[in-house]
């Protein structure tokens, strides 16, 4: 955090004017307190990810408990509900908990430097953003730490098909723990998501037009419309189903004329966009690092952009391929397996773009280079076993079975996965200023590559042996022992790979030597300014002159410099560099979420025992909510403005800079 | 309250002083619409025919709405853009909703 | 750091001889093979009937379509990687290639290529679809008509046009008897949560959804005997909710009906041998929990296996089993299952008319033998958990003496 | 930006790449996002129309197309002065925005009064609950989640019209009580007023013992309190310091009106398809 706050800070600050003390802006720079407050687009990033790390290796954890429990035939390392809880907390966390928040964390601290912006365009509805997940991610998993008879962890699976998870089958808490978290998520998802679709279409450099923004910042805006767009189906089905379990409604309840199969239905139209949310930030990312180390542009920019916009959109035509097996009749059938297939094209379209920039180049076969192409290998394998499930009738033998589990295994780690640690490879000198030893990585990647194929691999076959998912145990005589104890070798393996990559990443963080700027001789904004970043990011803002800005700029130095120092002057003019102001409230307010969350999901449908403390739990927190949802507002965007000195070093107020 | 600098109205937009106008003619268009509508319904055609009738008439009352309460007709059209994909994704997914539960496959058991 | 770069050849060495190693253990040969011989009971690429020959035969096509793709792609993609690699440092820093920014023309010829593919792909899909479906028109008429209902966590089968006088459809649990080469269109039900069919060498499965009249089509080759299992996670013990299907030529078939139909079977009391039986039973091991509830028997002939329980046992213990059934009532057992013709009645659990002529129990989890039968009965919550007859016993405060279990057992094994 | 000129074009924000405002574009995405939530919401209505359970109830037997109809007007009404009330201080004319941000919030309390005696009218009378029936289920879910778009609606309103009153100055007053009394007599005013209204609805319609006789006694607390808070609206809108709430606070006022004219369009759609084609 340290790198991160000592940033190269020059400056001399206008004081805030005289407010109100609750109005007070909070104005430390570093400390708790900071990172509460904290409106920086960075800090949030830098804060997404670490919390999104810290779920990763939990739920690595839980799926290395999956497998030590599947390692052997009839083995009771876990108790039958204990896996149950596991997986579904494993598929939860993973989507919701790790990848999610990491995908964020990359848009937060890459997208507004990639688009040349000082912030994003509501810096503290990005806080609030960042806060509701943590919220979300505390409900979600708050019933382990409670006795598990009436609460618990939940246990529905990370679909919860009704009605499995309505009150008759699963009268725990456990479920609303499972409801209220996703609907948090959903929330801080959808006001991310808002935010960043303003950011892209209205905070770029003069210059940067659609068409030259990077593809991964691209990639960003097509996942943001699909989170928009897409999580409001979940946030539905969830409002459904905790009304049929809090109030007695009848959506999911056979025996009120309820259909459950509508369940499916309103959670795989979120589901499946779901799914490319988690895909697409990372082919923005693998966009980046291919060219960077290919030292080439991306080939076929544009046909690169429309696939991925037409993969956010075919996306939403082809969910019911997740129900070929709950009899929808032949002619739905066909139209969603067609309909999935056509997805392959514009995918299919990305591959072959990523090869030809490959074509030609001088590959540098650096750690994220290495993880960008074990992606394209991988995905591609993930991708094939996509096909073979969109052929609708093979699929009745597939759907439920670990050929799945193979199946998106492959394109989440494989594809999301092996990107997303690209991505942390890739930037990690930019946002530390420090390098991560090409040794330690590659090591780590090839750990990662040969545990992840022996643990998922083998697994395809265990499901063309007609293993069922979601099983607890199985018989020793149904000839899948040995794949599944070399998948679970390989998930060891796995794990000790992860434990590399991330021991080193942390030690690269703590003791690491500080290295110079724009170490891979990139090709975009963010490599053109100082690492790690100053918190105004860009001292003067760029103007964007061609597709790969930063590599133009490095080729057209005079006539950039002058430019730059033109703008500069006019920005100086306008009184210097607007920066907002800290603010509590977003913080205030999404803890007011969690209290009054923890309150409703305590909630039954007879709430007659302890009705007293959950309403009280539920009211306070909304009122805390309130409170700071209003006072945000009062407070009002204020800012105050950076006044950088000629050479952005030795200003009057902090006579000695730091040596570097 | 309106402080002095800001009384002079603008004149470089044809359409500011008119706005007004416009407004409640609108609003009583809408009405007039909703009228026609509710009558519609206990009008003895074919149901078809009311039925595409009141999607029409909505529709138009939808159109207005956005297009002169909410500004579309004078903004950018990247907000057209930007509202309309949202609109159509959620027509077509509530379009393919209602087609997948009528078909006999999805009748639900009689009881 | 400068020890990295003394490692790196080391680094990349190690990558190489690992992914070698990994290959080599999954080749033929080694100990591992059976990953490869893909004939497990549940396998969906050795099948016995046409709807699974279809789904099969389609993922064939699938499967090599991308695999060719693969080939093509991954060549290119090789040979990019390898051809244009920076091989030093003078390399690395070169002037950057040529900036350029991509070719029409080769995008819209990959395009084609892909569209091809799929077409080739779509093609037999939706033909099977159409095949898979429902059963053909040709054998419609001939078709036989089964009702299964998805239970947490067993099944139950029912034969709508085999009527009992005044007790309704018959009613299998667990074990599904079908006739073999004729087409069997299997209505799918069930009463609480959703359960899937599956059969993987004879159909894929269709799920058993509330309020929704699903159904599926298979048909079996030969007589035969395959494994089955609910495939939708459905709660605690999804994981042990099996079921087998014996698919009999048509006289066996006729026969087993026939022999269905009648009630229970009673045993004449021949009260010599009581005291010494139930010792025996009463010694019973007890067992592990998780230990498996299957031997290899039915590995060799299943089919076999089955046809001899079809048979009373040689030398039955009339007395016990009088006992048996007498617990069978005041335990209230059969406040849940049904035995025809011995006054039990219950319909939330699984018809136990002919339970000793079947395979398993506990659907599909345990063999039907002595030992199992009375691990079940002992304690059934120990081998599923959470199943519904270990609350029905703490509900009705039932308690079993290792006599009664003997007694028990006996009864229910003599339920031919 | 302090040297903004006199006019103010509110089609174009030159400090954006497009030049629409942000909170404009915020909007606007948040309502394609709600499309799509409505969208969901009210397809799980249709299809259990569809499929409406044997022995269920009918809709025609509960709704009121009356009383409806009514509420859509009011309600078409409202947007129109959410209409007029931007166009108002965008031409600087916070007065007259004022008024009718007033209406609007007058009328989104209208229609929800409506919506409460609708309901109230449904569970008592027609004897539909949330759980008794699968209509109920939906048709309570779904216009209730409109309902609560519109009360979201009318206290942003209440919240905007306070703010009108922002000093520009804040130095040596207590703003802050200020404020906070201000928006208690205001909502104060608003949901006492519903209350009376209602009640003497009731007593006309004698409803559940209500009588014209009673009504006095019943709502004599409401009517006094209803009165006070009233007079502190009155108060605290006397003309005052000057201001901070002027054409630059338009695209405020505005990004709301987006969502109050949503508001508005669901329920025209809502209006349509959830109670007119009942009647064919
Ligand atoms: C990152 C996430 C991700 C991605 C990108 C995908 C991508 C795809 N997925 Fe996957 N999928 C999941 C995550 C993902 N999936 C998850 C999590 C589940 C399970 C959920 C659960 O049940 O728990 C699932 C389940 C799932 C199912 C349901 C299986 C079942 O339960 O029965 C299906 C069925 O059609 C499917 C299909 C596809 C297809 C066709 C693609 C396509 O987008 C793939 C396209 C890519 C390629 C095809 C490769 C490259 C293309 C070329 C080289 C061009 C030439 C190729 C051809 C012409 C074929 N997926
Ligand atoms: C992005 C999503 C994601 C990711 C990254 C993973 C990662 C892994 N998954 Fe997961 N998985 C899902 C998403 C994901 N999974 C989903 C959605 C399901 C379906 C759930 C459901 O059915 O409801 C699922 C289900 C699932 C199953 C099937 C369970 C079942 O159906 O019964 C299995 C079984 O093997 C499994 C295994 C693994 C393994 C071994 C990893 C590994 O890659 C994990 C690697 C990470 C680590 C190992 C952690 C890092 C290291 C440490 C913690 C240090 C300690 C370790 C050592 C010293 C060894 N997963
Ligand atoms: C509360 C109801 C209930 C009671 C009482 C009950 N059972 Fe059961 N029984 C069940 C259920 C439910 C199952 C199926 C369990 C499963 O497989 O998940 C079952 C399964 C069985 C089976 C295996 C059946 C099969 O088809 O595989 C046997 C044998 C059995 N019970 C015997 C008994 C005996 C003997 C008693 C009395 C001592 C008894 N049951 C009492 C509910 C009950
Ligand atoms: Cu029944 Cu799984
Ligand atoms: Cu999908």
């Amino acid at each position: 955090m340290d790198a991160l706050a000592k940033s190269d800070f020059h400056s001399k600050e206008e004081s805030a004017p005289a407010k109100p003390f609750v109005l007070w802006r909070p104005t430390a720079k570093s400390g708790l307190i900071d990172w509460l407050t904290t409106v920086d687009h960075k800090k949030i990033g830098f804060l997404y990810g670490f919390f999104a790390l810290i779920f990763f290796l939990v739920g690595g954890f839980e799926a290395l408990l999956i497998r030590t429990q599947l390692m052997f035939p009839n083995s009771d390392v876990l108790t039958a509900q204990q896996y149950n809880r596991m997986f579904t907390m494993h598929g939860t966390t993973m989507i919701f908990l790790a990848v999610m928040p990491l995908g964020a964390a990359f848009f937060n601290i890459i997208m507004p430097l990639q688009i040349g912006a000082r912030d994003v365009a509501f810096p503290r509805l990005n806080a609030f953003s960042l806060w509701t997940f943590c919220a979300g991610a505390i409900i979600v998993n708050i019933g382990w730490f409670l006795p598990s008879d009436r609460w618990g962890a939940p246990d529905a699976g990370w679909f919860g098909y009704s009605p499995l998870t309505s009150k008759g089958f699963n009268p725990a808490h456990a479920t609303d723990f499972w409801i209220m978290g996703l609907q948090l998520l959903g929330v801080a998802s959808i006001a991310a998501a808002l935010n960043f679709i303003v950011t892209i279409i209205n905070m770029r450099a003069p210059g940067m037009t659609m068409m030259r923004l990077p593809v991964f910042v691209w990639m960003t805006l097509i996942t943001s419309f699909l989170i928009i767009l897409s999580f409001p189906a979940i946030t539905i089905a969830l409002v459904e189903l905790m009304m049929d379990r809090q109030f007695g409604t009848n959506f999911f309840e056979v025996s009120g004329g309820g259909m459950p199969i509508l369940w499916q239905h309103l959670f795989w139209v979120f589901g499946h966009p779901e799914v490319y949310i988690l895909i697409l930030p990372a082919m923005g990312i693998v966009s980046e690092i291919l060219p960077c180390f290919s030292r080439k542009p991306l080939y076929g920019y544009p046909i690169v952009v429309f696939s991925g916009a037409s993969i956010g959109f075919l996306g939403f035509a082809v969910w019911s391929h997740h129900m070929f097996t709950t009899g929808l009749g032949a002619v739905a059938t066909a139209a969603f397996a067609l309909a999935t297939m056509c997805i392959a094209v514009p995918t299919g379209v990305k591959i072959f773009n990523w090869i030809g920039t490959l074509w030609g180049g001088h590959l540098q076969m650096r750690t994220p280079m290495m993880f960008a192409l074990g992606f394209i290998w991988m995905f591609m394998i993930g991708g094939f076993s996509g096909i073979m499930h969109s052929a609708a009738p093979a699929d009745a033998q597939q759907q439920d079975s670990y050929f799945v589990v193979a199946h998106f295994h492959y394109v989440l780690i494989g594809g999301s996965i092996f990107a997303l640690l690209a991505g942390i490879h890739y930037w990690f000198p930019l946002i530390f200023g420090k390098k991560v030893s090409e040794f330690w990585g590659k090591l780590s990647f090839w750990v990662i590559f040969i545990g992840f194929n022996t643990t998922f691999f083998p697994q395809h076959f265990l499901g063309l042996n007609g293993m069922p998912r979601r099983t607890f145990t199985y018989d020793p005589n149904m000839g899948w022992n040995t794949a599944n104890f070399i998948s679970t070798i390989g998930s060891y393996v796995l794990g000790v790979g992860m434990l590399i990559y991330f021991v080193v990443i942390v030690y690269t963080y703590l003791k690491g030597k500080r290295i110079g700027h724009d170490v891979w001789d990139g090709r975009t904004l963010e490599w053109s300014i100082p690492n790690p970043p100053p918190e105004y990011n860009f001292r003067v803002i760029p103007t964007v002159h061609a597709r790969d800005a930063w590599w133009y700029e490095k080729h057209h130095k005079e006539e950039i410099a002058q430019e730059q120092a033109e703008h500069a002057k006019a920005e100086a003019a306008h009184g210097g560099i607007h920066m907002p102001f800290s603010s509590i409230y977003p913080f205030v307010a999404s803890f007011g979420i969690l209290i009054a969350s923890i309150g409703i999901t305590a909630f039954d449908s007879n709430p007659a025992p302890g009705i007293h403390w959950k309403l009280g739990l539920s009211l306070t927190g909304g009122i805390v909510m309130f409170i700071g949802i209003y006072l945000w507002s009062l407070e009002g965007n204020e800012g105050y403005h950076l006044h950088l000195d000629d050479e952005s070093h030795a200003p009057e107020t902090k006579p000695s800079a730091k040596p570097h | 309250m309106n402080s002095p600098a800001t009384t002079a109205v603008a004149h470089d937009h044809g359409h500011d002083e008119s706005k007004f106008h416009i407004y409640v003619q609108i609003a009583m268009l809408l009405a007039v619409i909703t009228g026609v509508e509710i009558i519609a319904i206990y009008l003895p055609f074919a149901k078809w025919m009311i039925v595409t009738g009141l999607v029409v008439l909505s529709t138009v009352k939808f159109m207005f709405v956005i297009f002169y309460f909410m500004h579309l007709r004078w903004d950018k059209p990247f907000c057209t853009i930007l509202f309309f994909i949202g609109l159509v994704l959620a027509g077509g997914t509530m379009w393919a909703l209602l087609q997948l539960f009528a078909v006999e496959a999805s009748l639900p058991l009689p009881t | 750091m400068r020890f990295s770069s003394f490692l790196q050849p080391l680094a990349r060495w190690s990558g190489r001889a690992g992914l070698a190693l990994a290959g080599l253990a999954l080749l033929p040969g080694c100990k591992f093979y059976d990953i490869w011989r893909m004939d497990g009971h549940q396998s969906t690429l050795v099948v016995d009937g046409p709807v699974a020959r279809s789904q099969r035969d389609l993922f064939y096509v699938t499967c090599w379509v991308t695999l060719v793709i693969f080939i093509l792609v991954g060549a290119v993609l090789a040979y990019a990687t390898w051809k244009f690699k920076a091989r030093n440092a003078a390399d690395e820093h070169a002037e950057p290639p040529e900036q350029g920014h991509g070719n029409p023309l080769v995008e819209m010829g990959l395009i084609a290529g892909s569209v091809l593919a799929l077409v080739i792909i779509a093609y037999p899909t939706l033909t099977s679809l159409w095949y898979t479906y429902d059963v053909p028109t040709e054998e419609k008429k001939d078709a036989y008509e089964i009702t299964a209902t998805g239970y947490q966590w067993w099944f139950k089968f029912e034969y709508p046009h085999e009527q009992i006088n005044g007790a309704g459809a018959l009613t299998a649990s667990n074990e599904l008897v079908i006739p073999a080469g004729r087409a069997v269109r299997v209505n799918l039900r069930t009463v609480d949560v959703i359960h899937s069919f599956w059969i993987p060498k004879l159909a894929g499965k269709v799920d058993m959804i509330p309020n929704r009249a699903n159904f599926l089509w298979l048909k079996a080759d030969q007589p035969g005997y395959f494994w089955g299992q609910c495939a939708e996670y459905c709660g605690d013990s999804h994981a042990v909710m099996r079921f087998r299907v014996v698919a009999l030529g048509p006289k066996e078939f006729n026969e087993w009906l026939d022999s269905q139909l009648q009630g229970a079977r009673s045993v004449a009391v021949k009260t010599a041998a009581a005291g010494q039986a139930k010792a025996q039973f009463a010694a019973l091991r007890t067992f592990k929990t998780n230990e498996a509830g299957v031997t290899d028997k039915f590995e060799v002939a299943p089919l076999e296996a089955w046809r001899a329980k079809q048979f009373p046992e040689k030398n039955e213990d009339g007395a016990l089993i009088a006992q048996g059934k007498a617990l069978f009532t005041s335990k209230t057992c059969m406040a849940c299952h049904t035995i025809r013709g011995h006054g039990a009645v219950g319909v939330t659990a699984p018809d136990l008319t002919h339970l000793g002529s079947r395979t398993t129990i506990a659907a599909g989890l345990l063999e039907n033998n002595r030992e199992q039968l009375q691990r079940w009965i002992h304690n059934p919550a120990a081998v599923k958990p959470g199943n519904k007859m270990a609350k029905g016993y703490i509900d009705n405060k039932i308690s079993l003496t290792p006599e009664d279990e003997a007694a028990l057992v006996a009864y229910l094994e003599s339920l031919k | 930006m302090s040297s903004h000129a006199a006019t103010i074009d509110h089609h174009h924000d030159p400090s954006t790449s497009t030049g629409i405002p942000n909170k404009k574009l915020l909007m606007w995405a948040f309502l394609a996002s709600d499309c799509m939530f409505f969208g969901t919401l009210i397809s799980t209505h249709l299809i259990y129309r569809l499929h409406p359970p044997a022995g269920g109830l009918r809709p025609v037997e509960v709704f009121d197309v009356a009383l409806t109809s009514f509420s859509t007007f009011i309600l078409l009404m409202s947007s129109l002065m959410m209409a007029l009330a931007v166009n108002a201080i965008q031409k600087g004319n916070v007065k007259s925005c004022r008024w009718s941000l007033l209406t609007t919030i007058l009328f989104g309390t209208i229609f929800l009064g409506c919506q409460v005696f609708e309901f109230n009218d449904f569970v008592v009378e027609k004897h539909m609950t949330l759980s008794n029936s699968l209509l109920g289920t939906t048709f309570y879910t779904l216009t209730g989640t409109h309902g609560t778009h519109v009360a979201i609606g009318v206290l942003w309103l209440g919240l905007m019209y306070v703010r009108s009153f922002k000093p520009t100055t804040t130095e040596g007053q207590n703003v802050w009580l200020t404020t906070l009394l201000h928006l208690v007599a205001l909502f104060g005013a608003v949901l006492l007023a519903l209350k009376v209204v209602l009640g003497l609805v009731w007593s006309i319609q004698g409803f559940e013992g209500h009588t014209l006789a009673t009504f006095v006694s019943r709502e004599f607390l409401p009517m006094a309190g209803l009165l006070i808070c009233t007079g502190g609206l009155f108060w605290f809108g006397r003309a005052r310091t000057p201001v901070d709430f002027t054409q630059h606070h338009a695209i405020d006022v505005e990004s709301m009106g987006l969502y109050w004219h949503f508001v508005d369009i669901v329920w025209i759609v809502i209006f349509t398809a959830v109670y007119l084609l009942e009647y064919l």
